[in-house]
Formats: structure tokens, C-alpha cells, sequence
């Protein structure tokens, strides 16, 4: 039942708003997400709730959504960062905005409840649509290029991973004479030698895209850039961590076989990725791109730790998904904040905004501190972990990421001086209001919670990742 | 034996001046030929009531109808056929036609295959017996065509039916002066 | 004749609506009364036959089973919209409603041929009507169009009679069920040019590459409505008896033919949808569409398994629904008489979003369909597609699709995208008028195709029902 | 009198009229050879049907025959009614259609 709501409420309140009037759409919008936050506070108090009903018998596909911990905080995530974002758009932009926002809530809920493979990949192209018409509809120049860049760049990966998807219940049925999409039902699988990197590729292509993870980010430059800043934020915060998840929740039980025997070309490939991001962030002078590109290293971070196949890696990668979409999604919120207020993403005229917006500042500083791994911020938790992975597993990975990590408190602090310090150019910025105060605060406090206390998430993960390191375990992976 | 091929070389030259030749008036009265010589073909087959129908429905009615309007839209015309400006679409059509039809045809002729021999009992391709066949279990098949030819009706009504259509078609079209408007003469073909 | 109630209601409505334009001509659109409940008649008429025992009847030369059911419905349906999208546009004239309703006669005929007699009676009956009414409005485009498509339809004809001349001469019967009885026959040497030269002229019909170029001219000249019919009539016309000639007669040939239809369909998937990227033209660019995804329809008959059947039989329904959603926005943004001069383009669309948020949304699913989004029902169709093609073990014909999709993503996006253009609204998109027969279609076109896309399990079942006909295999 | 030859004539027949249809532009010239290839097809029909001693063959070529009629009566009025609203008849002339 708890699923129903945790789904209706976003998809019901998309189509309630569309009915209201544009000015109402904002409030309404935000009265949704805040029960959609109340549902899945419900959701942590009791058992993971499953829901499992027949959909196409035929085909043997399930509507089946389970909140286990693996998808328990990204949902949570999910909801908290839509209301944030709700609460940051501007009332201007009309229903139609706030709808797509809330039915992109609906289907990124959907994607990482999903543990039916058909389902999964029903709301893996769902959660494009809203955010192809969002970049269309609602952002600079740009936009409509970007929504088509996205779009389809990101079909590409997806659609050669619906041939992956089918052939996996194809070869499914060819050993026991039954179609079945149930994730849980997929693994060891009889895949031939022939077919298995194909099979591989093809997920692991939809899911670099997604992520996006080099080289695959073509899309992410101009989507980071030209989409209002609390689409970005959710586009960085919750989105791409569906490309990582893939990895968890979709190869690591099927193709689990696979993945530990390319193991250690995929860890070369993400720690290329990982430097790639770090390096570019260093030399833009967009403020919004160094986040963008921060993201694409961090993400490549989370990527490293799973590939890892140790237990400490693929926890702390669960746990820095969470803690990165909140962070790098606030603080591509407080980026839209400045760029609002002074017109302009080029942080290199942006010098001295601290002595005119105190408060921004400060905000601005905690979420950077945070994302490049201060220790006590949930940052520093997460690769902590990862690293220790690493470190089990092969110590020139761990010492790759090692550097990466300096090199990205050198860009965060360059953007931070950059902007805040320095002899003030604007002297007429108006610093951050009540309502942009209104929601910063708590979400400050829940990332500061989270980097204190970061055992509340991996506690809740460590029992359904069991499964995954168990099988890690039988491949002699972890050591 | 010989009257086939006398009629059958004749036919083929016949079909190709349907092709070539230069006023439509030529092809029409060539495809004409080339119907009754088909029908000759018919009856050597014993095929008789297809040969009075080929004779009657197509020289008699088709081709009088394909001459009427031939003359009545070329009528004082030059041939402004340009010359031939095929593009590699049309090319590829016109070389794979030959190649398929001519490799059927001969096929065929080199073929070894049973004569024509056996007399056919009496009546065979008379009227009785495709009548019999067509008003009996094909039936629906002959009140399909019946359906047909009511399109074809209906059709020449709805295209030549000009005042009250051109101008509920709000585009303001009127006809040019001097063009006669054509009555429906298509319909006594069956 | 119980078993031709369907048909005979149809017919009988057409000359009823005859009867109606000359003798009661005082009364307009009374022909279209009739011609509609006939339609709907007739359909719940063969609905209620559902469950009937297969059998053949006119001397083995029409079926009655579940296929050829589900076909007359599908036709229907691409009927009903045809005179619901042309209601009460009386530039088209009276007899408009009968002729649709005669070449829906055609494909229904087709629908449960066996015999090569209804084929062509089928097809031909079905093309005549068309012929004049892709003429139908007095315009030069209009008759241009009309005569391509009936030199076109003549042409390929032609090609299909030959074919079957070839095929009778080979067997000895032109009952096709029974051909797999007949194999070794003196004549046998005929069946290979038989058989090609009858798909040759079916897949003219179906619009199949290099058999294509035809379609964008005559679906830009022709009237909206009777676009809307061709695009999903004569396609599910030509689709479903070229699925029933090759499964029927010629399985056993199928590791032949399978393959070269499966590289036609693979061609005409990525030619028609790379035609429809540059089209601006709404029309043009879904006569190209339609191309592209005549190729998906070909891949369910190439995979030559019961799963692409189905996935050939399902794929019909969501691709009609989103061509009629699409065929009734562009309907509306003609709106009046005159308005049809000039064809939708995509700059007609611009500033829809925001000033049409309702007809935004018909295009947006119709286009999100045709691309093979999920939750719309073309995304089902696509994955029905796919699985067929792994099922025949033909992982290239999958690849196919997938790139045939991707090259047409972006001709389906472009109309979205020009919806949200924000420089001013276009004169169309202002003057647009609803009108009571294009919202009904509208309403089922949308609620149809997110149906499809959100719970496909009825439709699933009823197409592994109906496609399951080989019934009279080995006949 | 063997049956190859009567098939091969109908070929031949269905030949020159497909390469007329694809060769020419004028439409009624082109219409015309069309009709050959019909008239090929029921050579080829009323042939067979000599040959199995089967009267549905015939049946069939009767058939077409009747098709035929309908058809040209349809085609010739759309030529008649292209003519009088452009006042040309050439395929290539009036072709502003093609893109």
C-alpha cells in the first residue's frame, strides 16, 4: 500500500497541478512533494514495504517495487530534493513545470523501487521524457539542443539495452521454459561466451550515459548548463545516480560473472574517468560546469568503489550516492542563487560576493567543504570507505583517488575564492532571503546528520547489499 | 501450334508499340490489337466465354473508353514528351523488369514441360460452366466486383462534379473558359 | 452468411447511404449517420463472433477465425476515425462516407482471405475507393496525388497478379492454405518467381523500400482524412495478408524467405525514418514515418515465429492510435475549408505548448509513441518486436530496430520541440477550432495509446489468440 | 502446343508493359501498359487453367477482366479531372509534388 502511495502521490499530484492556475502550481507542487517526503518518512519507520502484483502475465512481468537498502535512501533522497527543488524554482515558470517536476518525481521513484527488469527499464525512458521537455520548455538558449542531445544520446544507450533486457529473459525462458523479468529470478544465467560481453556492454553503455561517466557525458555539459538550476540540481543530485545504480542493482546479480572478470579494465576505465573529471573541473571558468564536471568525477569515484567488489567499496558507494545528490544538488541550487542574482556563471568576474551576501557565503562554503570530503561532512565517509575498498583490492587505484581527492579540494576552493572572496565587483547583490534560507537550513542540517551519524544509512544498506557481496564472496572477490 | 505463334509474335509486336509509340491515340488502338489478339489466344486455349468477354468488356468498353478521353485530352496537342531523363531509380526498375521478365520467359521456353494434350470435357470455359462457378460458391467474389464497379460510379460522379464542390472547396478555383465540363461517360463498361 | 454479417452490414450500409444521398438529398450528412452506425455495427457484430470455431467457408476461400476478426476490427477502427476526422467537411462530398466504407469492405475481405481470389479482390477493393478519394478535394495537389497512387496501384497490382498467375500455374489451386500440401508438382518451378512477385506487389502496398517512393507525394496530396486511411488501413491491409500468404503457404520455405524479408525490413526501418528527419511538412513527415515503421511490421513477419505474429498483430493497434492522434491535430490545425490548402508544417506548430496545452499534449503522445517511449503504446510494440526477433534467434533484426528507432527519434522529437518555440504563436495554432468528432477521436487515440503503453496484458492476450492460426497448417 | 509457351508469352507481355510503365510519362500511356500487365496475368491464368483442366483459373481471369473495368473507368475519370483543373497531363510536369 505504502507503494501505491509513494507513486500515486507524485503522478496524482502532477495531474492536480496541471488543473491548477500558474500562480497556484508552485504551492501546490510543493504541498505534493511534502507528502511524498511524509510517505517515505512512513517508509523508514516500518519493514520494507514490497509491492508485487501481476502486470503481463503473459511475459511474466511484475509491478514489483521493493524499498530495500539499496533503494531505501535514494528514494528518500529523491523526495527531499524535489521539495527542495519545488521550493527553489521560480513561481513563473507555470503548472506545466511543476508538473513535469513532480512526474519526474513519480518516475524516479518508480526506477529505483523497480527490482523487475522490465519495469526497470520501463521507467529507465520514462524519467527522459520530463527532463527532454524541461530543457525544452523552460531553459537559456540553448536549451531545445540540449533537450535533443540529451534525449538522444541517452536512448541510444537505453534502446541497445532493451536488446540486453529481452535477451536476458530470452535465454531465461530457454532454461526453464518461462518468461521472467524478476531481477531476483535472472541470476546465473547459462549466458554463452559469445553473447556475454555484448550483454554487458550493452547495460553497462545505458548505464555510463546515464551516469554520465567519461566518455559517455556528451550530453552533460550543455544539460548541466542551460536547465534552470533546480532541474540541474536534480538532474546531478538524483538522476545521475541512476546510472550507478544500474550498476548495483542490475549487473551485479545478473551478469555478476562478467563483471568480476572485466574487473579490472572497468576500474581502469572509471579511474581515467575519475582524473578526466577532476582535471576539467580544474580549468573551467563557468562555475556551473566545475560542478558538473566535480560530479562526473565523483560519480566515477562511487563507480570505482563498486567495481571494487570489496564490501567496504560497494557500502560506501551506496552510502556516497546518497550524500552526493544532496550536497552537489544543493549546491548547484545556491550556483543558480548567485547566477540569479548577478547575472552571470563566469565566476572570474564574480570576485568578493561574501563582504555583499554574507549568508551566501557561508552556505556556499559548507557545501563545497562537503563535497570535496572534509572530514565530519558526509563526503569524507563515503570515499573513506571506498578507499578502504581500494586499498583491499588494488592499492594503485586507492592512491589514483588519493590524488583526485586533492585535486578536487584545489577546484572547489578555487571556485569558492573565486566567487566569495576578493575585492567585490557588486556591490549591489542582494544576499539570500527567508524562503531561500527556508529550505538551505534544513537541508544543511540533514547533510551534517548524515556525515556525523553515516552508519543511519549504511546500517540499513549493509543487510540487502548481503546478497551482491555474498555472490562477490563466491567469485573470490573480496578479500 | 502455328496460329499461336503467328499471333503470339504478333501480340508482342503489338504490346511493344503500346510502349513506344509516340500519341496515346497509337497505344490505345495497339493495346487494342493487342486485347483481340489475347482473346484469339483465349479461344485457341477453350477458353470461350473469355474470349466474348475480352472481346466485349475490353475492346468494346475499356479501349472505347480509353480512346474517348485519349482524344478528348490530346486532341490537338503536340506530343511534349520530353525526352528521356530517367533517374537511377527508374534505370535499376527498367533493368531488373527486363531481366526478370526476359529470364521468366525464357525459363519457360527451355523448360521441359507436358503438352496441352488432353482434350477438356465438353463445355469447359463455356458460360455455363463459369457461370456455374460464378454464381454459385464464388458469389461473394462476383458481388465484390459488383462493389467495385459501384466505386467506379460513385467515383466519376464525385470527381466530375464540378460547380458545388469548387466552391465549398473555399479555394475560390474556377474552371479556366472553354473547358467543357466531361459528364460521367465512364460507367458502361460492365 | 452468418459468418459474412460483418461484410454484409458494411455493404448494405453503403448502398443504404447511397439510397440516402439520392433520395433524401435535402438531409446532409445522413449518409455519414448510416455509414458510422454500420461501421459500429458491424464491429460489434464480429466482436460477438469471437469465440467462433475456425473454419473455412466460400469454398475454402475465406477463413473465419480470430485473425481475421481482430483485422476487421482494426480496420473499423481506422474507419470510424476516417469519418469522424472528415465529418461535416462538406468540401469532400456526399459519397465520402460510402467509399470509405467500401474500402473498408476491402480490407476486412482481406483480413480472412485464404484464397488468392479475395487477395486481389480484397486489395483492389480496398485501393479503388482510395483512388478517388485521395482526389476528393478539387484541388491540383489532390488529383496529382491521386494519380500517382493509382498508376502506383495499378503497377504493382500488376506485379501481384502475375505472381499469383505464377503461383496458380505452380499448384494448381489458388487456395494458398493448401500449397504446403502440394511440393512436388511438374510446374513446381514456378512457385519461386510466384512467390517473389507477389511479395514484390504486397510490399508496394505496404510501402516496403525500395518499394517507398510513392508515399510522401500521395500522402502530402491527398485529404487528411483519407491519409488517415491509408496509413493505417491499407497498412494493416497489406501487413496482415502478406503475414497470412507467407505463414500459411509457404512455411516451409521460411528460412528463404525469412531472411531477405528481414533485411528489407531492417533497410526500410533505417531509410524511412533517416527520409523523416529533414521532412517539415506534419504529412510528408509521417508518410515517411510510416515507411519506417512498415519495416517493424515486416520484422514480425521476417522473424517467421508465432511471437512475431503477435508482435506484427499487436504492433497494428498502438501505430494506427498514434497515426490518428497525429492525423486529427493536423485535422484540427486545417481547420476550416481553405485551411487544407497549404499543408501543417512545423513552424504552424509553434507556441502550442502554451496557448494549446491540450492539442500539445495529443501531438506529444502520438510522437512519443511513434518513437517508442515507454508507457505509450509503441514502446510494447517495439519490445514485443525485439523479443520476437531474440525468440527467432535473429539478435541483427533487433539491432535493427533499435537503430531504426534511434534514427527516427529525432523527426519525432522536432515537432515537440517546435511546439515550445516562444516567438509569438502561430496563426494556425490561434484560429483552431475543436469540433465534437475530432475530440472524440482525439480522446480515444490518447486514451488508447497510454492504455496500451500502461497495461498492455488485454490486448497481449488477445493477439497471442488471434495470431495463433495456424489452425490449418499442413492443410 | 506446349503450356512454356503460352507462359512465356505472358511474360514477355508482362515485360514490355512493366518497362512501359516505368519508362513513359505520359499517364495514360503508362496507364495502358498497367492494363498489358493485367492482361498478362490473365493470359497466364486462362493458360493454367487449360492446363489443370480447372475452370477456377478462368474464373479468376473473368475476374480481372471485370477489375479491370472498374479500374479504368476510375483512372480515366482522375485523368480527366487532373486535366481540367491543371490543364496538362505529364507526369513530369505537374510533379511539383516530388521532393
Amino acid at each position: 500500500m505504502l507503494w501505491i502511495g509513494l507513486l500515486g502521490i507524485p503522478l496524482v499530484g502532477a495531474l492536480v497541478v496541471l488543473l491548477l492556475s500558474d500562480r497556484a502550481a508552485k504551492l501546490g507542487a510543493a504541498v505534493v512533494a511534502a507528502l511524498e517526503v511524509a510517505a517515505f518518512a512512513a517508509l523508514l519507520g516500518g519493514v520494507a514495504p514490497t509491492l508485487n502484483l501481476a502486470w503481463i502475465p503473459a511475459w511474466g512481468v511484475r509491478l514489483h517495487f521493493t524499498a530495500d537498502g539499496l533503494a531505501l535512501f535514494l528514494l528518500g533522497l529523491t523526495a527531499v530534493m524535489t521539495l527542495v527543488a519545488i521550493c527553489a524554482s521560480n513561481v513563473q515558470y507555470g503548472r506545466a513545470y511543476f508538473g513535469w517536476i513532480l512526474f519526474m518525481e513519480f518516475a524516479s521513484m518508480g526506477l529505483f523501487g523497480a527490482v523487475d527488469l522490465f519495469l526497470f527499464y520501463i521507467f529507465w525512458e520514462v524519467v527522459l521524457i520530463p527532463i527532454f521537455f524541461l530543457l525544452t520548455g523552460w531553459s537559456g538558449a540553448k536549451g531545445r539542443a540540449a533537450g535533443l542531445k540529451w534525449l538522444i544520446m541517452n536512448l541510444f544507450g537505453s534502446l541497445f539495452m532493451l536488446i540486453g533486457v529481452v535477451a536476458v529473459a530470452v535465454i531465461h525462458n530457454q532454461t526453464t521454459g518461462s518468461l521472467s523479468f524478476e531481477i531476483s529470478q535472472l541470476t546465473n544465467l547459462p549466458v554463452s561466451s559469445l553473447a556475454a560481453p555484448w550483454l554487458f556492454g550493452v547495460f553497462a553503455l545505458a548505464f555510463a550515459i546515464k551516469a554520465p561517466l567519461w566518455p559517455f557525458h556528451g550530453w552533460m555539459p550543455d544539460a548541466y548548463g542551460e536547465a534552470p538550476a533546480p532541474v540541474t540540481a536534480l538532474l546531478a543530485g538524483v538522476l545521475s545516480k541512476a546510472g550507478v545504480f544500474g550498476f548495483l542493482r542490475v549487473l551485479l546479480p545478473i551478469l555478476g560473472a562478467e563483471l568480476h572478470a572485466y574487473q579490472t579494465g572497468l576500474m581502469i576505465w572509471v579511474a581515467v574517468s575519475l582524473v578526466y573529471g577532476a582535471l576539467m573541473a580544474l580549468r573551467q571558468t563557468d562555475m556551473k560546469m566545475v560542478s558538473a564536471y566535480a560530479s562526473l568525477s565523483h560519480l566515477s569515484m562511487i563507480a570505482l568503489g563498486i567495481f571494487s567488489l570489496t564490501a567496504a567499496g560497494i557500502l560506501g558507494a551506496t552510502f556516497l550516492m546518497v550524500a552526493h545528490g544532496l550536497m552537489v544538488g544543493s549546491l548547484f541550487l545556491i550556483l543558480g542563487v548567485v547566477e540569479e542574482r548577478t547575472g552571470s556563471r563566469e565566476f572570474t568576474g564574480l570576485m568578493g560576493l561574501n563582504q555583499g551576501a554574507p549568508r551566501l557565503a557561508t552556505y556556499f562554503l559548507f557545501f563545497a567543504l562537503a563535497t570535496l570530503g572534509l572530514p565530519g561532512l558526509p563526503g569524507f565517509a563515503g570515499e573513506y570507505m571506498i578507499m578502504q575498498g581500494l586499498v583491499v583490492h588494488e592499492v594503485g587505484f586507492a592512491v589514483v583517488a588519493g590524488i583526485v581527492l586533492i585535486v578536487a579540494a584545489w577546484y572547489m576552493l578555487r571556485l569558492f575564492q573565486g566567487i566569495m572572496q576578493g575585492r567585490p565587483d557588486h556591490p549591489a547583490v542582494v544576499d539570500m532571503n527567508a524562503g531561500q534560507v527556508a529550505w538551505l537550513v534544513p537541508l544543511a542540517i540533514l547533510v551534517a546528520v548524515i556525515g556525523v551519524w553515516p552508519a543511519g544509512i549504511t546500517g540499513h544498506a549493509v543487510p540487502s547489499l548481503y546478497h551482491a557481496v555474498h555472490f562477490a564472496v563466491a567469485q573470490g572477490g573480496i578479500r | 501450334m502455328v496460329g499461336f505463334a503467328v499471333i503470339g509474335v504478333l501480340l508482342v509486336l503489338a504490346a511493344i508499340a503500346v510502349v513506344v509509340a509516340r500519341q496515346p491515340v497509337h497505344s490505345a488502338l495497339a493495346l487494342i490489337a493487342v486485347t483481340m489478339g489475347l482473346a484469339m489466344i483465349y479461344l485457341i486455349l477453350s477458353a470461350e466465354f473469355l474470349a466474348v468477354a475480352q472481346v466485349i468488356v475490353y475492346a468494346g468498353a475499356i479501349m472505347v473508353l480509353f480512346l474517348f478521353v485519349v482524344t478528348l485530352l490530346t486532341a490537338g496537342k503536340e506530343e511534349t514528351e520530353s525526352a528521356d531523363t530517367l533517374e537511377g531509380q527508374r534505370w535499376a526498375g527498367v533493368i531488373l523488369g527486363l531481366l526478370v521478365g526476359g529470364a521468366l520467359a525464357v525459363t519457360a521456353v527451355l523448360h521441359p514441360a507436358p503438352k496441352i494434350a488432353a482434350p477438356v470435357v465438353a463445355g469447359f470455359g463455356g458460360l455455363h460452366a463459369v457461370g456455374q462457378l460464378l454464381w454459385g460458391p464464388a458469389f461473394v467474389m462476383l458481388a465484390a466486383v459488383g462493389l467495385m464497379l459501384l466505386t467506379g460510379v460513385v467515383g466519376v460522379l464525385m470527381l466530375n462534379r464540378p460547380e458545388v464542390a469548387e466552391k465549398n472547396a473555399g479555394g475560390g478555383r474556377t474552371l479556366p473558359a472553354g473547358v467543357t465540363v466531361v459528364r460521367a461517360e465512364g460507367e458502361d463498361s460492365a | 452468411m452468418r459468418y459474412l454479417l460483418p461484410e454484409i452490414i458494411v455493404a448494405g450500409g453503403a448502398l443504404l447511404g447511397l439510397l440516402a444521398i439520392v433520395g433524401v438529398p435535402k438531409v446532409r450528412g445522413l449518409a455519414s449517420w448510416i455509414l458510422l452506425v454500420a461501421l459500429l455495427a458491424a464491429g460489434i457484430d464480429a466482436a460477438t463472433m469471437w469465440n467462433v470455431t475456425p473454419s473455412l467457408i466460400v469454398y475454402n476461400s475465406m477463413a473465419i477465425d480470430k485473425y481475421g476478426i481482430a483485422v476487421t476490427e482494426l480496420v473499423l477502427l481506422a474507419g470510424i476515425s476516417t469519418l469522424l476526422l472528415a465529418w461535416n467537411a462538406e468540401y469532400f462530398g456526399e459519397e465520402f462516407p460510402v467509399l470509405v466504407a467500401l474500402s473498408v469492405l476491402g480490407m476486412m475481405g482481406l483480413g480472412g482471405a485464404t484464397s488468392l481470389i479475395p487477395v486481389f479482390l480484397g486489395i483492389e477493393l480496398l485501393s479503388l475507393p482510395l483512388y478517388i478519394l485521395a482526389a476528393s478535394r478539387h484541388t491540383a495537389e489532390g488529383g496529382e496525388a491521386a494519380l500517382k497512387y493509382l498508376l502506383l496501384g495499378a503497377f504493382s497490382s500488376g506485379i501481384l497478379l502475375f505472381g499469383m498467375a505464377l503461383l496458380y500455374g505452380a499448384t494448381s489451386t489458388l487456395i494458398f492454405v493448401a500449397y504446403p500440401g502440394i511440393a512436388s508438382h511438374a510446374q513446381v518451378w514456378l512457385l519461386w518467381p510466384g512467390l517473389a512477385l507477389v511479395v514484390v506487389g504486397i510490399t508496394f502496398k505496404l510501402a516496403i523500400v525500395p518499394f517507398h517512393m510513392w508515399v510522401p507525394d500521395v500522402y502530402e496530396g491527398s485529404p487528411t482524412p483519407v491519409t488517415n486511411l491509408m496509413a493505417f488501413g491499407t497498412k494493416v491491409g497489406a501487413a496482415i495478408i502478406l503475414l497470412r500468404i507467407l505463414a500459411f503457404g509457404f512455411y516451409g520455405q521460411a528460412s528463404a524467405w525469412g531472411l531477405l524479408l528481414g533485411y528489407l525490413a531492417v533497410l526500410t526501418m533505417i531509410v524511412g525514418n533517416l527520409l523523416a528527419l529533414p521532412q517539415t511538412n506534419l504529412k510528408r513527415l509521417l508518410g515517411y514515418s510510416g515507411i519506417g515503421h512498415a519495416g517493424f511490421l515486416l520484422i514480425g513477419i521476417a522473424t517467421h515465429n508465432i511471437q512475431g505474429a503477435q508482435a506484427m498483430m499487436f504492433y497494428l493497434l498502438p501505430y494506427g492510435l498514434a497515426a490518428i492522434a497525429v492525423f486529427a491535430v493536423i485535422r484540427l490545425l486545417e481547420g476550416g475549408p481553405g485551411g487544407e490548402d497549404r499543408g501543417v508544417t512545423l513552424t504552424d506548430l509553434k507556441g502550442m505548448a502554451y496557448q494549446r496545452p491540450w492539442l500539445a499534449m495529443v501531438l506529444t503522445v502520438g510522437m512519443l509513441s511513434f518513437a517508442g517511449i515507454p508507457l505509450t503504446g509503441g514502446f510494447v510494440g517495439k519490445f514485443f518486436l525485439v523479443q520476437a526477433a531474440l525468440f527467432a534467434n535473429r539478435p541483427g533484426f533487433a539491432v535493427g530496430i533499435v537503430v531504426g528507432t534511434l534514427v527516427g527519434l529525432a523527426a519525432y522529437l522536432r515537432p515537440l520541440q517546435a511546439m515550445f518555440q516562444r516567438d509569438g504563436v502561430s496563426e494556425r495554432v490561434r484560429t483552431m477550432r475543436w469540433s465534437a468528432a475530432g475530440v472524440v477521436v482525439v480522446v480515444v487515440a490518447v486514451v488508447g495509446t497510454i492504455g496500451i503503453g500502461v497495461y498492455p496484458q488485454p490486448l497481449v492476450h488477445i493477439v497471442s489468440q488471434s495470431a495463433n492460426f495456424y489452425w490449418l497448417k499442413g492443410g | 502446343m506446349m503450356i512454356n509457351y503460352v507462359v512465356a508469352l505472358a511474360a514477355l507481355l508482362f515485360m514490355i508493359g512493366a518497362v512501359g510503365v516505368l519508362v513513359r510519362k505520359n499517364p495514360l500511356i503508362m496507364f495502358m501498359s498497367a492494363e498489358m500487365m493485367w492482361n498478362a496475368a490473365a493470359l497466364a491464368f486462362i493458360a493454367f487453367a487449360r492446363n489443370y483442366h480447372d475452370v477456377t483459373g478462368q474464373v479468376m481471369a473473368f475476374l480481372i477482366i471485370a477489375t479491370a473495368a472498374a479500374e479504368v473507368g476510375i483512372g480515366l475519370a482522375i485523368m480527366v479531372a487532373v486535366y481540367h483543373r491543371r490543364h496538362r497531363l505529364d507526369i513530369d510536369e505537374i510533379s511539383h509534388l516530388k521532393g
